[in-house]
């Protein structure tokens, strides 16, 4: 994604940039806060306690924390591959059908531990099928796949909208959605995980999906620094010419990488769907595809970077549900500001501190650059 | 004794210039009378709800109202989970002790409205906007229609619905587009259900000189001389009293069950003020205060499209 | 040297000259991020000449010029047009300085006219319509005045490059320049065109104005310049005149040390074919044949040389023969299989023992944010040494690669190193590691010393003999003559996509430079006229005009 | 269908088109200079809600437009500096942009008003009221020509007329001015407009403000003209039609106009249509309606009905030092 103007050691590269472009985020949200007219560490102490203080703030925090992780992996395995995954809104709504058709066929004949596998399989399957096209036409027809993933978003949540409204609500309900699943389509919550440190969830929808989620980090661990296809897939992100000259197929490596991200993006449903609500509804998603963007960014297309961004959203989403209901006039909006600034300042403006930060590092230490040199004229 | 009460209203928000507003109107006139003051809190998407609900259960406010029949389900979770605490739901039945569900006679009032937009209609053509397509705002839609042919049999109706999801309740542009549509058919009078969208509706109504009619809150001063009236939903009234039954001590045998609010029962209403008393005639008003005296009696039923999902009067 | 505001010195032996210089150059340095492109360069041209400029590839030719040019900002030090001090901090500053450039890469816009072309930039008012008359009229004359003809409303994108480069000549002199830098002008013409360009240049000078060229050519140097000054690894070694200067010493400058352009190679002993290639052509996504009716054999133990000037088709034969790009029509065998002409599969192509050695490194053969051993299985990380199943077996390919960096000599040896981290030689070693080490039976080469030191070329050089004398195949692409010349058994010439003849290692630079502008001498005239018609409106036989 | 009723929903097309038209030349500025522009939405939006909060605040439509204007142009400027100075990813740019946008109207439509993020109701000369043009009233009863004239020419809000009379001005000011010409070199190599001694941040820039601008008209129109207040997340995609219907034009001006009232016009339809029977082909879903725009831009950009090719610096950075 960036080309590095000049070469730092890879801890500030992964470590020092990242988070100080994270903080300014943070300190110009503080300014946006000063401007409401309230004050900024008050709000962060609120938005602390309320994501951490507390045994259902915490568990509020993982649900989401665990939407974010998937949405997370599902952008960043597709920037290994160049590819910009805008559509992870999408291929997630499409994920939900994937979960409501396995929940809503199993559940009154199985377990949910049988059910799990099936629509854990389903919402990848869905996800994935809705990321095939837009992927299938970078490939092969060279269509610019952020403005396909973007159309597909749209298109997802009209098709979404008509399955609901016209096919899968049951008759006479007053909202869209599907019926409620049985015991046989609902996750275990994580109470009793809870119990085992004395503490009490409460409420919070925190369930067993974050597992699920786990797993998928190492998954893509493994799939993108360990297999070969991911080896193919970092190279073509890279330097997609080297990647033909190494007789790596391009279409198939797009096809391959917006699959599994399409696939990511699909099993963040299982959360929401068969973990909460237990039933499909309308727009459940709520941009948790957009909050993706923010986590790879940050995370920088690592798992364990995604993991630790998504558990900051995470508290972000709980605890800024917290500081709107103790300081009115900070609505929830303040989430998506913020997220916008991650973005902006993580992302598009990644570079905007690097030649500070070198320079204050340059004064601190040999760089890596004059090792080499040095080493290079060894005789 | 104590009270605490708190409302969490529904996505519209409070400042909704409709239902959402009435309710918290009725907070205000609360407060006003017995110095009792009150929290709040605005959703801004689903899964606020339970958050919202159990969040003042958890810290003892009593009662707790939820505004608008999506906060049905969220109400029967957190009511079994604090069963000492009272709640309410407006627009919605909660089959729990502790929760009070206060559903509106919409029919009756929307029977009234109908009535007078058929006479004020020079054209012979009305309109109905409605926000989401559902059975509530189908039940309103029944009750205009029934009014508007009790008055002239012949009279065309036109009928929309602005959309399937809750993004129908908030779409103006859409609601504007819609009544311009009826308008250039040849309706005169639109009436809307439409929460938020309604405003684009009304709007349009000013904007192209014809009637237009507003629904839950008294919405007449909106545009006056461009709203001919208003269906009142009383749900300031439902709100005040709640507050007021939890202070005089009410017991939750008596708090919970529905209520079913028709003109009986002042639950509904058309409003009739400074800013439409130019529009309504001595006529119409005489024939419309008939009618409504002829429904409290009995002697009128207007049909409920929620009884039994039909409407006879659009057959 | 110099201080102060004042003019610069002048080289030894020109302090007669009373006319301030046309350009001064004093003190420049630039770098980009660790690489130091210029070192405190000073530089005198005078006015009415032709100045050359010679340097290894990277020696800092370009980043000088461009600097001259306003493109790039230099660190420190000072340009003088004309004897005054000015400020050249973008290229408007050089434009109006009376400075123009024809850029190594060319600074088109291909979905534009000629006409739009050469007006961009100098419009000459708010409204294009009056300035687009006047360019009319001035494309005219100057057509008249300089033998620049090119139709005004042609889209540059459909031109040939000969045509394209003269839009850009237009477009200085339609500026108005005094000092007009051409950089590299000649990589991408065949002979006749340079021919042309230079009867151009002549005639700039003759009417007082300047001229900077950048060439590697030494032959051009001595053909057309006053004056060339020398560069080396960013600084300028020496200024001469050009009249009393030989090209072997400026060879000698130009890499610090007597040039040994002979490579001790013994006979070749070829065996049977090992690459057998019949009447191959490649047309492009844009339905330009790049390939046309090639035919030719590689056999064991001989290194066969394709010369010509690039973009003749030597970059598509290439990547037809190792799978990149599918053939057209033609047939491409290995050894005595099948033909694999249609099936563009680079892994296929390697698995049957083809290795290939891309021209761009930076572009087609590394990926620089790999780490070096990552790299070093670039193409052949599907091989089962490098893990069974579908993983890779780290701790094999890093052993293998420290094995390799020590036999290569690549500094720094740290396989986990990014690969970017590298300097040139060094990367281009790691490639040719990879793919000479793989024990292939024919290896396709593309500019194998581009961009790499001498010691590093005798090496490579080394390798390829020492890879020859095992019985492998060869195949060596470049455009350095002399390269093609010391290493071939035999070369053959490539010209507008096909081979137009084929010599022995003992052809003369003179026979060889005639064929690559599409002259082949038993074929007679008839040909050339040909061809020299089909590449446009050169001039006709001045091909034939022998070379100073 | 008579004329009365197409000439009513081509009218409603205008109306519904011309936000879609004025988001989409300002795409056409941005993207000619060779800088994508996905934040149109956010841009529009935050437009819309600067011109209500203004329009509220001094009553005047006028300065509701200014500020709906200066708004567009500060998120205008923070992406040309993450994009040109910065030479930042401008998808990501775009992105964040979009999320600034819906995050702070929002945020500050609730602290300012707390109307849950709405602006109070405008009304009289807080708004763009419709303009009758001259002589629509006299020619109101002619059949046909009377009838599209008064219905369909005359009646809209000025903005309305704006967004129209910009495409000829676009057009020209692409092709026939000195600018124009930069600008359209400067997104296909912005080396050759370098070296031509023009500058090509200052270009970039200026070509990002125009965006700025047209988005920020295009909010007003939104909340100012056609609708009588802000309210959340206003823009509903709009800004992303108008980034279909630029790939649609092939960053064209007359073709962007053509691409807009199409659309506007399928979202007219759409909303006709609701609950009606269309005859012969029955009951089409809303839904597909409202996503035929973006079908229609996937198949447009899979090559199956013409190729649209994107200005060819479009989206990277212009670094000449590495
Ligand atoms: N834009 C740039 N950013 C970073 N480094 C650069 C840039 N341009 C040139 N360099 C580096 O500066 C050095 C000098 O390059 P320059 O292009 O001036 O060489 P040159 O003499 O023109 O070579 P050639 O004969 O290959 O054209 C090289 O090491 C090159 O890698
Ligand atoms: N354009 C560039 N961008 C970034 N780094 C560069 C660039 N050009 C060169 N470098 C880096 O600068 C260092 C020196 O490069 P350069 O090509 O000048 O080496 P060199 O001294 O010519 O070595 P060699 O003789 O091996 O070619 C290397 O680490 C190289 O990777
Ligand atoms: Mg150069
Ligand atoms: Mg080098």
């Amino acid at each position: 994604m960036s080309a590095p103007f000049e070469k730092l050691p890879t801890w500030v590269e992964v470590g020092v940039i990242p988070l100080v472009n994270v903080v300014v985020a943070f300190l110009v949200a503080g300014l946006v806060v000063l401007f409401i007219g309230e004050n900024p560490l008050e709000a962060v102490k609120i938005l602390i306690w309320g994501a951490l203080g507390f045994g259902e703030g915490v568990g509020f925090t993982l649900f989401y924390t665990t939407n974010f992780i998937f949405t997370g992996l599902a952008v960043a395995v597709a920037f290994h591959a160049g590819l910009f995954n805008i559509g992870g809104e999408g291929q997630a709504y499409l994920g939900g059908l994937g979960v409501a058709v396995a929940a809503l066929a199993l559940d009154r004949y199985v377990p949910w531990w049988v059910t799990l596998p099936v629509a854990t399989a389903a919402a990848a399957l869905f996800g994935a099928a809705w990321a095939l096209i837009p992927a299938y036409l970078q490939a092969k027809r060279g269509s610019h796949i952020v403005i396909t993933t973007i159309m597909f978003n749209f298109i997802a949540s009209s098709l979404m909208v008509w399955l609901l409204v016209d096919h899968l609500s049951p008759v006479g309900s007053m909202q869209p959605e599907t019926r409620t699943f049985e015991a046989g389509g609902t996750l275990p919550e994580l109470g009793g995980l809870f119990h085992l440190f004395g503490a009490d969830m409460g409420a919070a929808p925190a369930n067993i999906s974050i597992f699920v989620a786990l797993a998928a980090c190492v998954f893509v661990y493994y799939f993108i620094w360990r297999t070969k296809i991911g080896y193919e897939i970092r190279a073509t992100g890279l330097n997609p010419t080297a990647a033909v000259y190494a007789g790596i197929s391009t279409v198939k490596i797009t096809i391959v990488t917006m699959l599994v991200s399409g696939g990511l993006a699909g099993l963040m449903a299982l959360n929401p769907v068969m973990g909460d609500q237990q039933r499909l509804q309308i727009d459940f998603v709520q941009g948790a595809g957009f909050v993706g963007i923010a986590v790879a960014l940050m995370g920088r297309a690592h798992p364990v970077g995604v993991v630790l961004a998504a558990f900051l959203f995470g508290m972000l989403y709980q605890g800024g549900a917290e500081l709107a209901f103790d300081m009115p006039t900070i609505s929830r909006d303040m989430i998506v500001v913020i997220q916008a600034l991650v973005i902006l300042f993580a992302g598009a403006l990644e570079h905007m501190f690097r030649p500070g930060i070198g320079r204050a590092f340059a004064l601190m230490s040999t760089s890596q650059r004059e090792r080499v040199v040095a080493e290079e004229e060894r005789p | 004794q104590e009270v605490k009460p708190a409302i969490v209203y529904d996505l519209g928000g409070k400042f909704d210039k409709s239902f959402n507003e009435a309710a918290h109107i009725g907070a205000e006139r609360f407060k006003e009378e017995t110095g009792t003051d009150y929290r709040d809190f605005e959703l801004q998407n689903d899964s606020q709800r339970e958050q919202a609900l159990r969040r003042f259960a958890q810290r003892g406010f009593d009662p707790v109202i939820g505004i608008g029949f999506s906060q049905a389900q969220a109400i029967e979770k957190v009511a079994e989970e604090y069963p000492e605490t009272k709640f309410a739901i407006i627009d919605a039945v909660v089959e729990e002790p502790n929760v009070r569900s206060i559903v509106f006679k919409e029919h009756e009032g929307s029977y009234l409205v109908g009535m007078l937009a058929a006479m004020a209609s020079k054209t012979g053509k009305i309109g109905f906007i409605g926000g989401m397509d559902i059975p509530l705002i189908r039940k309103f839609e029944c009750g205009y229609v029934e009014g508007a042919k009790a008055v002239n049999p012949d009279i065309e109706i036109y009928a929309n619905m602005t959309g399937t999801t809750g993004a129908a309740w908030n779409d103006p542009v859409k609601g504007g587009e819609l009544a311009k549509s009826q308008f250039d058919r040849g309706a005169d009078v639109v009436y809307h259900a439409a929460g938020g969208t309604g405003i684009g509706v009304l709007q349009a109504a000013a904007d192209a000189g014809k009637l237009g009619i507003g629904v839950d809150s008294n919405q007449n001063m909106l545009h006056p001389g461009s709203v001919l009236t208003s269906m009142v939903k009383r749900v300031d009234n439902a709100v005040y009293q709640a507050f007021e039954d939890v202070q005089n001590g009410v017991s939750m045998e008596e708090w919970g069950g529905v209520q079913n609010l028709g003109l009986a029962e002042d639950g509904v209403a058309w409003a009739l003020d400074d800013s439409n008393k130019d529009l309504i005639t001595d006529e119409m008003k005489t024939k419309v205060e008939d009618a409504s005296a002829k429904i409290t009696s009995g002697e009128i039923k207007v049909h409920d499209y929620m009884s039994d999902n039909s409407c006879p009067a659009m057959k | 040297m110099i201080s102060g505001d004042e003019v610069p010195g002048r080289m030894p032996g020109e302090l007669d000259m009373q006319a301030p210089a046309a350009i001064a150059l004093s003190g420049i340095s630039k770098s980009f991020g660790a690489v130091q492109a210029n070192r405190n360069i000073d530089l005198v041209v005078e006015e009415g000449t032709i100045h050359g400029i010679v340097g290894e590839n990277g020696a800092g030719k370009s980043t000088l010029m461009s600097i001259l040019y306003g493109f790039y900002e230099a660190d420190s030090g000072d340009i003088f047009v004309r004897g005054e001090k000015r400020k050249i901090t973008a290229p408007d500053d050089a434009i109006k300085a009376g400075i123009g450039m024809v850029h190594q890469h060319f600074m088109l816009v291909d979905n534009f006219t000629v006409l739009e072309n050469v007006i961009l930039g100098a419009e000459g008012g708010t409204l294009l319509k009056a300035g687009v008359s006047r360019a009319r009229a001035e494309l005219k004359r100057l057509e008249r005045e300089y033998e620049l003809q090119v139709d005004p409303d042609a889209v540059v994108g459909d031109l040939p490059v000969g045509l394209q480069q003269r839009v850009e000549i237009l477009k200085a002199l339609f500026r108005g320049a005094d000092t007009l830098i051409l950089d590299e002008p000649t990589g991408v013409l065949t002979p006749s065109e340079a021919d042309h360009l230079f009867r151009i240049l002549r005639q700039l000078k003759s009417q007082g104005k300047t001229v900077i060229l950048i060439t590697h050519k030494l032959r051009e140097i001595m053909a057309i310049t006053d004056n060339v000054s020398i560069m080396r690894r960013g600084e300028i070694v020496a200024t001469l005149e050009t009249a009393e200067t030989t090209p072997e010493q400026l060879a000698e400058l130009m890499v610090g040390r007597h040039v040994l352009l002979r490579v001790e190679k013994g006979e070749a002993a070829p065996g049977t074919p090992l690459l057998t290639v019949k009447n191959l052509s490649v047309v492009d996504a844009n339905g330009v044949a790049r390939v046309s009716d090639v035919s030719f054999e590689v056999r064991a133990g001989e290194i066969v040389g394709i010369a010509g000037v690039s973009g003749n088709g030597q970059s598509e034969l290439l990547e037809a023969l190792s799978g990149i790009r599918p053939a057209t029509s033609g047939e491409i065998r290995l050894a005595d299989g099948e033909d694999l002409a249609r099936r563009a599969d680079p892994a296929m192509r390697r698995r049957s023992k083809l290795a290939h050695v891309p021209e761009d490194r930076h572009r087609m053969g590394l990926v620089m944010g790999f780490e070096e051993n990552e790299n070093a299985i670039l193409g052949y990380h599907r091989d089962k040494t490098y893990g069974r199943g579908v993983f890779l077996d780290r701790g094999a390919i890093e052993a293998e690669a420290r094995e390799k960096m020590q036999q290569y000599d690549i500094r720094p040896p740290d396989p986990r190193l990014k690969t970017a981290n590298f300097s040139g030689g060094n990367q281009q070693k790691i490639v040719l590691a990879r793919e000479m080490e793989r024990d292939p039976d024919v290896l396709l080469v593309g500019q194998p010393t581009r961009g790499v030191d001498i010691g590093a070329i005798e090496f490579i050089h080394h390798q390829l003999v020492a890879m020859r004398d095992a019985g492998k195949a060869i195949l060596l692409v470049s455009v350095e003559l002399d390269e093609i010349r010391a290493l071939s058994d035999r070369i053959l010439v490539m010209f507008a996509g096909k081979i137009v003849g084929e010599r022995g290692p003992q052809a003369s630079e003179g026979e060889l430079g005639l064929m690559m502008a599409g002259v082949t001498p038993e074929e007679g005239e008839g040909e050339s006229a040909e061809e020299a018609q089909a590449e446009g409106e050169m001039g006709r036989a001045s091909a034939a005009e022998p070379k100073a | 269908m008579d004329l009365t009723t197409i000439v009513l929903i081509l009218d409603s097309s205008v109306r519904l088109a011309t936000p879609l038209l004025l988001a989409c030349l300002a795409g056409l500025y941005s993207e000619r200079s060779g800088i994508f522009d996905i934040g149109l939405e956010g841009k529009m939006l935050a437009g819309a809600f600067f011109a209500a909060a203004a329009a509220y605040w001094t009553g005047s439509a006028w300065l509701g437009l200014l500020a709906a204007i200066a708004a567009s142009i500060v998120l205008a400027l923070v992406h040309g500096f993450a994009s040109i100075t910065q030479r930042g990813n401008q998808i990501v740019s775009g992105v964040a942009i979009n999320f600034l946008a819906a995050g702070m109207t929002a945020l500050l439509g609730q602290a300012w008003f707390s109307q849950g993020g709405r602006t109070p109701q405008l009304g009289g000369d807080a708004r763009f009221g419709a303009i009758t043009l001259p002589g629509a009233e006299a020619l109101r009863d002619v059949p046909v020509v009377g009838e599209i004239y008064y219905e369909l020419i005359s009646g809209h809000n000025l903005i309305v007329y704006v967004a129209f009379l910009m495409v000829p001005l676009t057009w020209w000011v692409l092709f026939r001015t000195r600018f124009g010409l930069r600008l359209r070199a400067v997104g296909q190599n912005p080396a050759a407009v370098d070296t031509a001694g023009v500058s090509v941040p200052f270009l970039r820039y200026r070509a990002v403000i125009i965006c700025g601008v047209l988005t920020g008209v295009a909010g007003a129109y939104l909340a100012i003209a056609q609708s009588a207040g802000f309210i959340v997340n206003m823009s509903a995609g709009k800004g992303y039609i108008a980034l279909a219907a630029l790939i649609f034009a092939k960053w064209r001006p007359w073709p962007a106009m053509g691409a807009c009232f199409l659309f506007g016009f399928l979202d007219a339809v759409s909303i006709r249509l609701q609950g009606a029977n269309v005859p012969v082909i029955g009951e089409v879903p809303v839904q597909f309606m409202q996503a035929l725009p973006y079908i229609l831009t996937v198949i447009l950009l899979a090559g199956f009905i013409g190729r649209a090719v994107p200005p060819k610096a479009g989206g990277i950075p212009y670094v000449k030092e590495r």
